[in-house]
């Protein structure tokens, strides 16, 4: 029984990016997001996280299928060409959908 | 020179860099790699600050004056070199000239310890001079990248410049050395001065570990930028021999205003180039300035400029 | 080629219900769990993760359908009125399936 | 008061504010401050356990008595302004209550800071008090949001509480301070007490850093909880003039009881609150105890504490 | 509307293993990898990431479901035996696939 | 031995490990105490090197030999007791070999702070030994759980031994030491030397925290182990006891030898025998290291030890 009612989109991407994200993330509308630290390899080569500009951050928003789409696809315009990241997105079931469509 | 001569800091750096050339799992955890560096440049703010609440600040304006114009003038000296010599691109030209024309607050740590250890005279509101020499390169880094664009939001970058960490903790020390004075700021010198020379250490033994990550980066780049981090810093260091003498500074003050001229960022122009000149490759001014230009100022650089700002000061 | 046998639940929420959380998923009867530590801004405002009380973790339990589906509604019924909290659901699949099932 | 005559650690509140306000990307590591709380809870810890070395236990038992006794009380005055006058609802009003009843060790750290500064003797037991100050308000806080309900299983209560952090290191270091004596604790001396002004100050920057976070959600709650985070800690502050010169403090003394009945917690309080009475909103009582009272207090509430406990010294 | 092209891998394990998976993962031809420090609990005990002995990290991989196969079959029989490890694979979306597939 | 005699930093251990026995929520952030045990390792080796640097190596050679083969020798004695008294498979009782052949930092750090409390002087060059005594046991951990296997690959376990976080730093402040020599390394004194008992007191505190968490699991593995983790300690120090006194250390310098040889690891060896010989269980190694060898060394050992080697060297 499979039942997906939401997306997570995740976010690797280089820690100097966050105000940047966050902003992105607001004006675009989402109603959260969660951040945590990473460090990395990828095809921009190896961030190691031992100081600041060397380290990853992990974007994770809870979100529904119309703002994945086009938040992934405004994140490969604006940063894919400059910038180490990658993006996913997966499926999930959260308890209350409603409260993840963006505004 | 002999071996014990050598100032401990940096065997700790020499220490660091066999231990990373080695991978070594040896490592600085980074919040204490960020308490380390937080600290250096409150130290250097402090003490800065103290200073220039022992003198009349009109006295220091004409130096100010100088100072800041060099700081917007070095990297138009070195960009043509990369653009025409090195053959790289716009952006990462500009990317590096911005690296060379400001300052390395590591670098004149060791330089201020150096001339410590040898009881060495010198002006100590040159701390002042770390923080106008931060700031014109990282303009004339944007500007150089994409010429003088109405795209660009100069208010948002001078916005993200000044509010970077590193310049805030400067001027942040400086402000605070100079309304507590000298004996205001006392009950506070055993964390800020006494362990000085001690978390310099930890911070040249993380950056020896840093430096060698960038050594392998670096022989993608090959000799062209090799000799240019090790000839950048010569020649800046005698220009600031010329500005420091013309300035009137003291022998040791000459050499530390040489060193700064000399001495490539590798915080806070990295930080502001990745945000406003994105497409340059960060790789290659940071394996320059962290790979080349670091390990040259604090083991051979440092003495030289001394030499040269002796020289110098016995010539008038 | 679709193999889903097990889900993974994950929760953002307070640093503050650490240990509580831990106690609820051992009492349920889970059989591990796994925490790291992470910022992040929803509907009870910004957590920024500079200071203990404003700081979130993201707990992440391996689990069946069925206890997924009873952990989730205590979850709500006993957190969601008072604490941040945001929990998901998502299908995973895993090596040794029964190693997951609750006692 | 001259800009000069200010506790360089205040300066860096100021600072930390500054750049909070200004949305500087200027950060204490979050480790890093838990250990600067850590030292300064040990540092303070071990203070009174050394004075208590010094003295025989009987004689401080009835201001031990007394104090515990007007940690249970102080709740009780403000409760009834929340609930009725504020218009709070019961586990706000209570949350609150127990916020103000309780105390702050980062304010009673800048307490001790302003009396050394200026060799004003005070009993140094008095961190004790903090340590007695800090859980008979928890206490009532919860009493006043639910009643004496018999849903609340008091002894996991007073379980989390003692064993928090906070509680733990102060008694902790009371305890290594009293069994060790003065002499003992000399070789810990450098990191606990040599270096405890330079951590405050770290202390302080961050401090400021999280106070500029709380002024915005303070705009929300408006006047009234403006001047309740005012007008509470005067008030508490007679009242702790009042109690201190009974008890026949000195006058630095009786200043820093007042500080501390006048101070507001914001860290061992809002986690109790938040597992014990979560009905209630933190932001409402962090807002108010860090954004409003905190700075009230070390700014211009201590010296304000300092002059009251001299005019009734000179009443006596 | 479902869309996965790509797998995501996910390990929790000890932090000692770091440096060797690394090794693992770029010999097996992974395009990159992502890694986060976690505590948890398992089979094998409680992890509570005080100190290095007994923290564990959590390693990502983005591949294609070949690799993630594979992958996880050399996990299992390289490390189960001895080491506290807990391996699944999800279904994820990307936007370049092709960029994760192992060379 | 009255309470005060008691140094606190012994008090800092029993106070964590209260706190954890407790389960207060108490503890020392991770990028702390990773901090914490650098401090400790590189004030260690660079007070080894200072000492080096004041006599000629060629003096030490006979006693590092001796030192070094008794590395090799101690695993061999306890492993038979291990597997055919204790009926632990082979893997298991290799690796607690390894553990105990080889020493605990922090034990030696409490025996230098007992000497120094006492003015008990001791040869400065034991941390020497430390770094000496680390490696063997490993070695001969991994030999005695596989056989002498061609499977093994030396160089591989060599490279993962030396480079380790522990011997790096050790050796890298040992160096550092040497050639910087006394008056080299006395601006850098007030963080690593000043500081070092303080930083000790914050390293035993988190020690206590971990080793309540050991206690746990000790009670499965019950009365051999228990038994195991105090005699071996006894057995060892006599041992030391030995050789130091026919290598004509001091009597200090003979209480240290002994409790490094009764010290156990839990820092590099864990580390290396988790990665060499994974089929043995860990929690069994470190509950015994950790969770009685430990605190029995630094509460009852060292002064037991010392009063050995007093005793010894009356009898010569
Ligand atoms: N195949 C992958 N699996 C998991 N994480 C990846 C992968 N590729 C890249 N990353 C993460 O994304 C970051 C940026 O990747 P890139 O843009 O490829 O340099 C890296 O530093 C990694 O943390
Ligand atoms: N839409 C979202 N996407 C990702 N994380 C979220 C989202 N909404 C909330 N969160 C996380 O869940 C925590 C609690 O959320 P809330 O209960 O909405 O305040 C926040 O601090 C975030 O870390
Ligand atoms: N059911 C589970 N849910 C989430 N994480 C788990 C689970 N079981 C184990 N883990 C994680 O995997 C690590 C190793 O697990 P184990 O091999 O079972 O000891 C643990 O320390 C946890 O971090
Ligand atoms: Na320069
Ligand atoms: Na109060
Ligand atoms: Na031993």
């Amino acid at each position: 029984m499979k039942n997906e009612n939401a997306k997570l989109i995740t976010i690797y991407t280089e820690s100097v990016l966050e105000s940047r994200l966050i902003d992105d993330i607001e004006e675009h509308g989402a109603m959260g997001y969660t951040i945590s630290n990473a460090k990395g390899k990828g095809s921009s080569g190896s961030r190691a996280g031992s100081w600041e500009a060397n380290s990853n951050i992990r974007v994770e928003i809870i979100c529904d299928a119309n703002f994945a789409r086009h938040f992934t696809q405004h994140l490969q315009k604006t940063y894919y060409d400059n910038y180490g990241m990658v993006t996913f997105t997966s499926d999930i079931e959260v308890l209350r959908p409603q409260k993840f469509c963006a505004q | 020179m002999s071996l014990s001569s050598i100032d401990p800091v940096i065997w700790f750096f020499l220490f660091g860099l066999f231990a990373g050339v080695m991978k070594s799992e040896l490592r600085l955890p980074s919040q204490i790699y960020e308490l380390v560096s937080m600290l250096l440049l409150l130290t250097i703010g402090l003490k800065g600050g103290i200073e220039l609440a022992r003198q009349p600040f009109g006295v220091l304006l004409p130096q100010i004056a100088v100072i800041v114009a060099m700081g917007f003038l070095l990297p138009f000296i070195i960009f043509p070199v990369l653009r025409y010599v090195g053959k790289f691109n716009r952006p990462d030209s500009a990317s590096i000239a911005a690296h060379y024309g400001s300052v390395s607050v590591g670098t004149f740590a060791v330089a201020v310890a150096y001339m410590n250890t040898r009881n060495i005279v010198f002006e100590e509101h040159m701390a002042l001079f770390v923080v106008l020499l931060e700031i014109p390169a990282i303009l004339i880094g944007i500007i150089l990248s994409k010429g003088m664009s109405k795209d660009t939001q100069w208010s948002k970058v001078m916005n993200e410049v000044m509010l970077g960490r590193g310049v805030m903790l400067l001027v942040g020390g400086l402000l605070i050395g100079w309304v507590s004075g000298p004996t205001g700021v006392e009950s506070i010198s055993p964390l800020f001065f006494d362990l000085f020379k001690g978390i310099l250490a930890l911070f040249l033994l993380e950056m020896g570990l840093i430096t060698a990550t960038q050594l392998s980066s670096l022989k993608k780049y090959g000799l062209f930028l090799f000799a240019f981090g090790i000839l950048t810093p010569i020649v800046f260091s005698i220009i600031g021999i010329i500005v420091g003498t013309s300035l009137n500074l003291s022998t040791g003050g000459t050499a530390i205003l040489a060193t700064l001229f000399a001495s490539a960022s590798y915080i806070a122009v990295p930080a502001a180039m990745r945000i406003s000149v994105p497409e340059a490759n960060p790789t290659l001014s940071l394996s320059a300035s962290l790979g080349i230009t670091f390990p040259f100022n604090i083991i051979i650089g440092i003495p030289i400029y001394y030499a040269f700002s002796q020289y110098a000061h016995n010539l008038l």
